[in-house]
């Protein structure tokens, strides 16, 4: 992905080791303000890492973060990007079982800062976009809702916090294709809005019908990447999930 | 076996005492993963200090607030200067908590040097009694049983329906989605110290104020509260709560109908047993951390 | 330092302090005292320091250990019998009552187990306090002075002394040497891997038992030490605040170290002691030192200074280069290691539910001896659940078979199929976090020895299968140094030796080669196509599909628990099929719901 | 390596207390000095009683001291905390008397502790152990070399009280003890003298864990029993707190305690609930103004200015006066024989503030009568002429 100026996020040079363990090297990718990105690859390639990175969630062991950019790679490691206006719906979405709908988005507003009525306001635009059975079981825990509902859910929290940068890992993990295209036209419209999105995703053909732009990641590296509407996306994701050995 | 409700109400009367420092010993685990030995030390300074405020001629229900602001105050403190540089994550389990059993002894030795070791009597809030059930119950207790459950229920109201409440709840479940999401780790910790000494203070006055203030004032309540709090699990706050007042019924019927000897015996067996039956408390969460 | 060295140094520690406290006129009264606390402390506190240590067991009950060898040796004493034979029957009984205990610790987290035996230790105070007619309930009783048949002689109060310094010195060698042989890595690496040491044939709770109970043969020759050196016991002696203490000294001084043990134990001896004379102030010292010692010394006093002097360890150990791999050495060593490959592994209509939700529906394939199946799948295709089933922590719910060579193996425990030749690795490698390379993979080689004595391989001795292991996979220039300190894939080279070292007839592999870069795959790698050359049957499991696709002979897909496709790897690399499990489809209907 | 010589080093500074040569006097003794060793509980729950109890005898002592001494010699007094642990217990008595080289032991605190020291003080050292503020009657029966003692058993006076409840017309008296035989066996005794005193007398037993606080289901087992007495064998809080449950159900069982209770923290803490609670006391009320009490009202006042004036001191300002009397009459060379003749010499010595004294070889308890006291606004007040434990008055 070319690294121009204007690019919203980008990962310079990025290697992450976690104990020893090598999840990233030598990683670069940016995504300019408003497009919309799939990361792609096979099951711990690294995409879920490189999520983190992004999101300032973790500090990468080599590299630089730049977020409009300036370098934020110090300010990672603690608390996110969140107030900077970057979100993530990490690996697994994360949400608090236990709490309520309510409350889940009622955290997304509070960890970015938001005061009471500014929170309320937000609640009520975010409502706008869930199911209607989200909308009805705004008191129920969380762990009680079907695996879509919880990923619209977690969607919501994230747009709490009022993002400029939504980072999504696995949005299709689990759930039933009519879902997966749910909840890529939900992402797809807030990228209308102006958010920039970054999806993570295993199963790149159906990301591919949504985003402008992809990257292939295996193996902790960048092996291609291109325009979505490239012909040889799909050649270029055979050789990057199954290698060049074929035929 | 008339008197039966008369021993259960003095049991809860208790208990009341037992399930405010069990929900101070639960809120400080789940937020810091840390067993606080010295909160009932925290507690009992708080209550000295009071009672010095009060021989100046505080009354009463200020001296209550100023305990709890006090205690809660230090709770903070300790988490700050103590808890936090020890560094995060089960490896420093039985390192915290050593810690604070080393603070439990130093705050008792200094109760000592300020105060020595005659007991002081704290007036109490009331005087009188009011008969329930057939038991006749110091005006004392009765309000002391009052303003625990009142403070339970501003505790779950708290948690319930305040942001950073939720946001407590939601850092207990998942530290690190919390956190990346933007909830301050060292706030909530705060808080939680400041919350679980706080109430803690509220226990330790009115047991001042039915005995009187010494340094060994929360001991055995403290005792009991852990007792109740393992019952309960020690992630629960509803748990520990219920797992107290237990403990609180089932202390006042061995020592009423089995044996006032033996009554710590029985109830820490009932508890051990249902260990064995449940691990995690009956209403805590499985959950298994190696040192 | 050199472990004989150690006990040398210890011993003669020991000898001499003996000598001083038991010749008449150098040190006083309150002077023997002060060393005899020491010493039956330092008993004590090594006990639970082993244990915490060793097992991450924390133990609040210790005093219970105590109570037992203090009033057995007190009974002795006065029905006349020997010192020598108290000690032998205090030992006895408390590491019976220790084994009973140890079963139960792995049933609950160490907090919880924390509580159950502070609960103990309550109890204990309550039986002592009861139970009039042996320990003089809580008035106490006067012990008799113990008479020794070794010496021919009855102890004075001197004696008593010298005996419990000698009893200190010979308990901390013992525990010294239990603690760094065979027996002390072995409850190392249950502490530290609990799955993988059943995946090599221990039994966790049972080793735990052991521990415990050799903690508390160990903690009752404190009890004999008080006893004699006292003359006076009571409850108070062996009450809560006594356990707590013993908790403090042992983190203080620094759990699982023999020298912190010593230190804990006149740390909570003298800091009191010298702030004597000032009442409160002694509390408020030995408070405060506790306080300071763990905010400026988190593991403890020991560990910290020793981490100070000792010269900082290299970094990171060398990598493992697949040039290093030679792949004549690893046939040499196949043949050296392993019994010939005769046993296949089948799985048939193997079904696996969690609650009503199948997680795994009717899956068969075999792995015949000495070939090479991969096990591929997207996210959430069952794979781990699969493994899981085939290393023993899950039993199906139901199946027509699961048998590795005539062995069926439904109702085997994990701890059970490293005897019948089923050797696993580990996605994390899941070495034992404190022992060297060498010691992970000399601990399994112990464990191997009988399956090579039944193959016809014990030409070498568990120390010489190590070295070759060692040599043949690269591992030489690493072998003393911990996993930590060493680069991930030098971990999982080291993992596929341990397990090797068991002598498996089949090698299950949890994703060899997650989480490496392309230098370290490629040693993988060859090591794998030396094993699949040298007729190791082997399962591998792994996302790298890439890598499966080229060292398996043969592949199977797994996707939302069912066998997706089967074949050889040029077939499944262009299977339409896989291509949509993977990646997705255009329009086809993609991954639907099962997780 | 270099931590194991740290270690050694260690355990060698241990080895610094040496023993010394031998005075010409007994150990303890110059021609200026006399040492004397003591160990209370200065620190944990029980040094409630340590603290006053190591102030009265601090008092007399600094006292004789400023008024020239015993025979041109100071009284050094050494107190050491024993926390009212046994072991803590034998640490203080090796130190006191391996280190400091006493010539005694005196008004040592604590029975169970104390009994822990025999071993060494008595059997080995052979050093005298006098006026303890502790005992019990298997430590005098029969008598050991050594040991003597101004105070009246535990038995005895659990015994004076309970003839004292039948005296007063009681038919069914609850004995209430804690479970720890120091106060298990004095119940034992009352619940003997009782039934020796009347046998037609309803007389039961219970059994409470020390240090309970809660008394609520205590007091409610009490009343299902219907007593028209209850005699409490048992520390001063759990006795001001079955007081105040009892009152608080509306209950005027009069209650008896014995000796240790009698003092100012009863109606500190107890409060109108504790009025008309009867005792036994082996000392004259801490009020009274006789010359001995104005003289102990002034030497407190002096020397220990944070303490009131109190049973628990007074007592062992009285020890203490005795052990000072013994001490004079003491044969020159002072040494511990000398000491202890000293003692056997006492024939019906009045300190005014513990009722008169006699020591012989086969009589250690040098005192058997008490007062009566009953609690009268808040004031502990004399009743009737001093009775004699061992008689049946």
């Amino acid at each position: 992905m070319s690294q121009d100026a204007t690019s919203m996020i980008e990962a310079a040079g990025v290697e992450h080791r976690y104990e020893g363990v090598l999840a990233l090297h030598d990683v670069s990718v940016s995504a300019p303000a408003g497009s919309f990105t799939a990361i792609v690859g096979p099951n711990g390639a690294g995409k879920s890492t490189l999520a983190l990175i992004l999101a300032g969630a973790i500090r990468p062991t080599a590299g630089r973060l730049l977020l409009d950019g300036a370098d934020v790679t110090e300010r990672a490691g603690r608390r996110g990007l969140v107030e900077a206006g970057v979100a993530l719906i990490p690996e697994g979405r994360r949400l608090f079982g236990q709490l309520t709908v309510d409350e889940n988005l009622t955290l997304g507003a509070f960890g970015a800062g938001a005061g009471r009525a500014e929170t309320a306001r937000r609640l009520a635009e975010v409502y706008g976009l869930m199911p209607e059975a989200v909308r009805k079981g705004k008191d129920r825990a969380v762990a009680t809702l079907s695996g879509g509902e919880q990923q619209m859910v977690a969607i919501g929290r994230a747009l709490m916090a009022r993002p400029r940068l939504v980072l999504i890992d696995e949005p299709s993990l689990g759930l039933a294709p009519i879902l997966i295209d749910k909840v890529y036209e939900t992402l797809a419209m807030l990228r209308q809005t102006g958010v920039t999105v970054m999806v993570f995703e295993q199963l790149a053909v159906k990301a591919l019908q949504y985003v402008d732009r992809f990257a292939v990641i295996e193996r902790g590296q960048i092996r291609h990447q291109g325009l979505a509407s490239d012909p040889d996306a799909r050649e270029m994701l055979r050789m990057g999930y199954m290698g060049a050995e074929a035929a | 076996m008339g008197d039966l409700p008369a021993v259960i109400a003095s049991g809860l009367v208790s208990g009341s005492a037992y399930a405010l420092l069990a929900l101070g010993i639960v809120i400080i685990f789940r937020s810091t993963d840390t067993v606080n030995f010295a909160i009932g030390d925290t507690a009992t300074l708080a209550v000295f200090l009071t009672t010095s405020a009060m021989a100046a001629g505080l009354p009463p229900a200020a001296a209550l607030v100023l305990a709890v602001l006090i205690a809660g105050l230090a709770g903070m403190a300790t988490e700050r200067f103590l808890i936090r540089p020890l560094g995060a994550g089960h490896k420093s389990l039985f390192i915290a908590l050593v810690v604070t059993i080393g603070l439990g002894l130093i705050i008792h030795a200094v109760i000592g040097v300020i105060w020595g070791q005659r007991p002081i009597v704290v007036a109490p809030v009331a005087t009188g009694t009011v008969r329930v059930f057939g038991v006749a119950l110091t005006l004392n207790k009765i309000i002391a049983t009052g303003i625990a459950l009142a403070a339970m229920a501003a505790i779950a109201w708290l948690f319930r329906f305040t942001a950073i409440g939720v946001a407590m709840r939601a850092s207990a479940e998942d530290h690190f989605a919390a956190r990346i999401i933007g909830i301050r780790p060292t706030v909530i910790a705060s808080l939680a110290w400041f919350i679980g000494c706080g109430i803690a203070a509220i226990a330790a006055f009115f047991l001042a104020a039915d005995g009187s203030a010494n340094a060994n004032l929360t001991l055995s309540p403290l005792f009991r509260a852990f007792a109740g709090v393992f019952l309960g699990g020690l992630t629960s706050m509803l748990g520990a709560a219920v797992g107290a007042f237990t403990i609180g019924v089932l202390d006042n019927v061995a020592g009423r109908y089995l044996s006032a000897n033996y009554r710590d015996t029985i109830v820490f067996g009932i508890i051990v047993a249902v260990l064995f039956i449940r691990p995690s408390g009956f209403l805590g969460a499985a959950r298994k951390e190696r040192v | 330092m050199n472990a004989w060295l150690r006990r040398i140094l210890t011993l003669a520690g020991g000898a001499l302090v003996a000598a001083v406290v038991g010749w008449p006129g150098i040190v006083g009264d309150y002077g023997q005292f002060v060393i005899a606390s020491i010493a039956f402390y330092a008993i004590a506190v090594a006990a639970v320091s082993l244990l915490a240590g060793l097992c991450g067991i924390w133990s609040m009950g210790h005093t219970a250990f105590m109570a037992i060898g203090a009033y057995t040796a007190a009974q002795f004493a006065l029905h006349g019998w020997p010192v020598e034979l108290s000690i032998l029957s205090a030992i006895g009984l408390a590491s019976i009552a220790g084994f009973i205990l140890g079963i139960s610790a792995g049933r609950f987290s160490v907090l919880y187990f924390g509580l159950l035996t502070l609960a103990l230790c309550m109890a204990a105070t309550e039986v002592i306090g009861h139970w009039t007619s042996i320990t003089g309930g809580d008035e106490g009783i006067q012990v008799s002075p113990a008479r020794s048949i070794l010496l021919g002689r009855t102890l004075d109060l001197r004696g008593a002394v010298v005996m419990t310094v000698t009893l200190a010195t010979l308990a901390l060698i013992v525990v010294d040497v239990v603690a760094s042989g065979p027996i002390g890595r072995r409850w190392l690496a249950v502490k530290s891997q609990r799955t993988a040491s059943a995946a090599m044939g221990l039994r966790p709770h049972v080793e735990n038992a052991k521990a415990f109970a050799f903690s508390a043969a160990v903690a009752s020759l404190a009890g004999v030490g008080i006893a004699f050196t006292i003359s006076y016991l009571d409850p108070i002696a062996f009450s809560l605040d006594a356990s707590v203490q013993l908790i403090v000294a042992t983190v203080v001084g620094g759990a699982g170290n023999l020298l912190g043990a010593l230190l804990g134990a006149a740390f909570i001896v003298a800091v009191p002691e010298a702030a004597r004379g000032i009442p409160n102030i002694s509390v408020f010292v030995f408070g405060a030192a506790t306080v300071a010692v763990l905010l400026f010394m988190q593991k403890g006093i020991v560990p910290t200074l020793a981490h100070l002097l000792r010269p900082s360890r290299r970094k990171a150990g060398e990598s493992v280069q697949a040039a290093a791999i030679d792949s004549a050495a690893i046939e040499e060593l196949v043949r050296a290691c392993l019994p010939r490959a005769t046993e296949g592994l089948v799985v048939d209509g193997l079904d696996l539910s969690f609650g009503g939700v199948k997680a795994l529906q009717d899956i068969s394939f075999t792995v015949p001896a000495g070939s090479a199946l991969g096990l591929i799948g997207p996210n959430g295709a069952g794979k781990t659940s699969l493994l899981n089933v085939i290393g023993g922590f899950y039993r199906a719910t139901s199946a027509r078979a699961v048998r590795f060579g005539a062995q069926d193996l439904i109702r085997q425990p994990p701890y059970a199929r490293a005897a019948l030749g089923m050797g696993r690795t580990f996605q994390h490698a899941e070495l034992f976090a404190e022992l060297t390379l060498r010691e992970n993979i000399a601990s399994a080689a112990r464990l191997g020895a009988a399956r090579r004595a039944q193959a016809g391989l014990s030409a070498r001795s568990p120390e010489e299968i190590t070295s070759l292991i060692l040599d043949a996979l690269g591992l030489a220039a690493n072998a003393e140094a911990l996993p930590s300190a060493l680069p991930f894939g030098v971990q999982k080279v080291a993992d596929i030796g341990r397990t090797l070292a068991l002598a498996p007839s089949l090698v299950a592999m949890d994703e060899p080669f997650s989480g490496l870069d392309e230098r370290e795959r490629s040693a993988i790698r060859a090591i794998l196509q030396g094993m699949r050359d040298a007729g190791v049957t082997i399962l591998i499991i792994d996302h790298a599909v890439q890598e499966v696709l080229r060292v398996a002979d043969r592949i199977v897909v797994l996707e939302f628990g069912r066998v997706l496709a089967e074949g050889a790897p040029e077939q499944i690399r262009n299977d339409p099929e896989v291509h949509r499990a993977y990646f997705g489809a255009d329009g086809a209907p993609a991954r639907t719901a099962a997780a | 390596m270099k931590t194991w010589a740290g270690a050694a080093a260690l355990l060698a500074g241990m080895l610094l207390t040496g023993a010394h040569a031998l005075a010409q006097v007994g150990p303890g003794v110059t021609d200026k000095e006399i040492k004397l060793g003591s160990w209370q509980p200065l620190s944990g729950p029980v040094s409630i009683y340590g603290v006053p109890v190591r102030a009265g005898a601090d008092a007399y002592f600094n006292m004789i001291n400023d008024q020239g001494g015993v025979k041109g010699r100071k009284i050094k007094f050494i107190v050491e905390d024993n926390a009212f642990n046994p072991q803590r217990t034998v640490a203080a008595a090796r130190k006191l008397i391996g280190s400091d080289e006493v010539l005694a032991i005196a008004v040592g605190f604590g029975t169970g502790p104390s009994a822990a020291a025999f071993p060494y003080v008595l059997q080995q050292e052979k050093v005298p152990f006098v006026t303890p503020y502790a005992g019990a009657e298997d430590w005098y029966t029969p008598p050991r070399p050594g040991l003597l003692s101004a105070q009246v058993l535990y038995e005895n006076q659990a015994a004076a009280v309970g003839r004292w409840a039948v005296k007063d017309g009681r038919k069914n008296i609850l004995v209430i003890h804690s479970d720890p035989a120091a106060y298990h066996k004095p119940g034992e005794s009352a619940v003997a003298a009782i039934r020796k005193a009347d046998a037609s007398a309803k007389v039961e037993a219970i059994s409470v864990k020390w240090g309970t606080q809660d008394y609520a289901p205590i007091a409610l087992d009490a009343l299902r029993r219907a007593p028209d007495a209850i005699i409490q064998i048992a520390v001063v809080q759990e006795v001001s707190a079955l007081a105040k449950e009892l009152r608080q159900q509306n209950s005027q069982i009069p209650i008896y305690t014995y000796s240790p209770n009698v003092t100012q923290s009863l109606p500190l803490l107890g409060g109108a609930a504790v009025e008309g609670v009867k005792g036994v006391s082996w000392t004259v009320p801490a009020s009274l103004d006789t010359p001995a009490l104005k003289e102990y009202r002034a030497a407190l006042a002096k020397y220990a200015p944070d303490q009131k004036p109190d049973f628990d001191s007074l007592l062992s300002f009285g020890f203490a006066k005795v052990v000072v009397e013994a001490l004079r009459r003491a044969d020159e060379p002072l040494n511990r024989a000398t000491f202890i003749e000293g003692f056997y010499k006492l024939k019906d010595y009045d300190s005014g503030v513990l009722p008169p004294v006699t020591f012989a070889p086969d009589r250690p308890l040098g005192l058997t009568t008490l007062q009566r006291v009953v609690l009268k606004n808040g004031v502990w007040e004399a009743v009737g002429e001093p009775i004699d434990t061992t008689a049946e008055w």
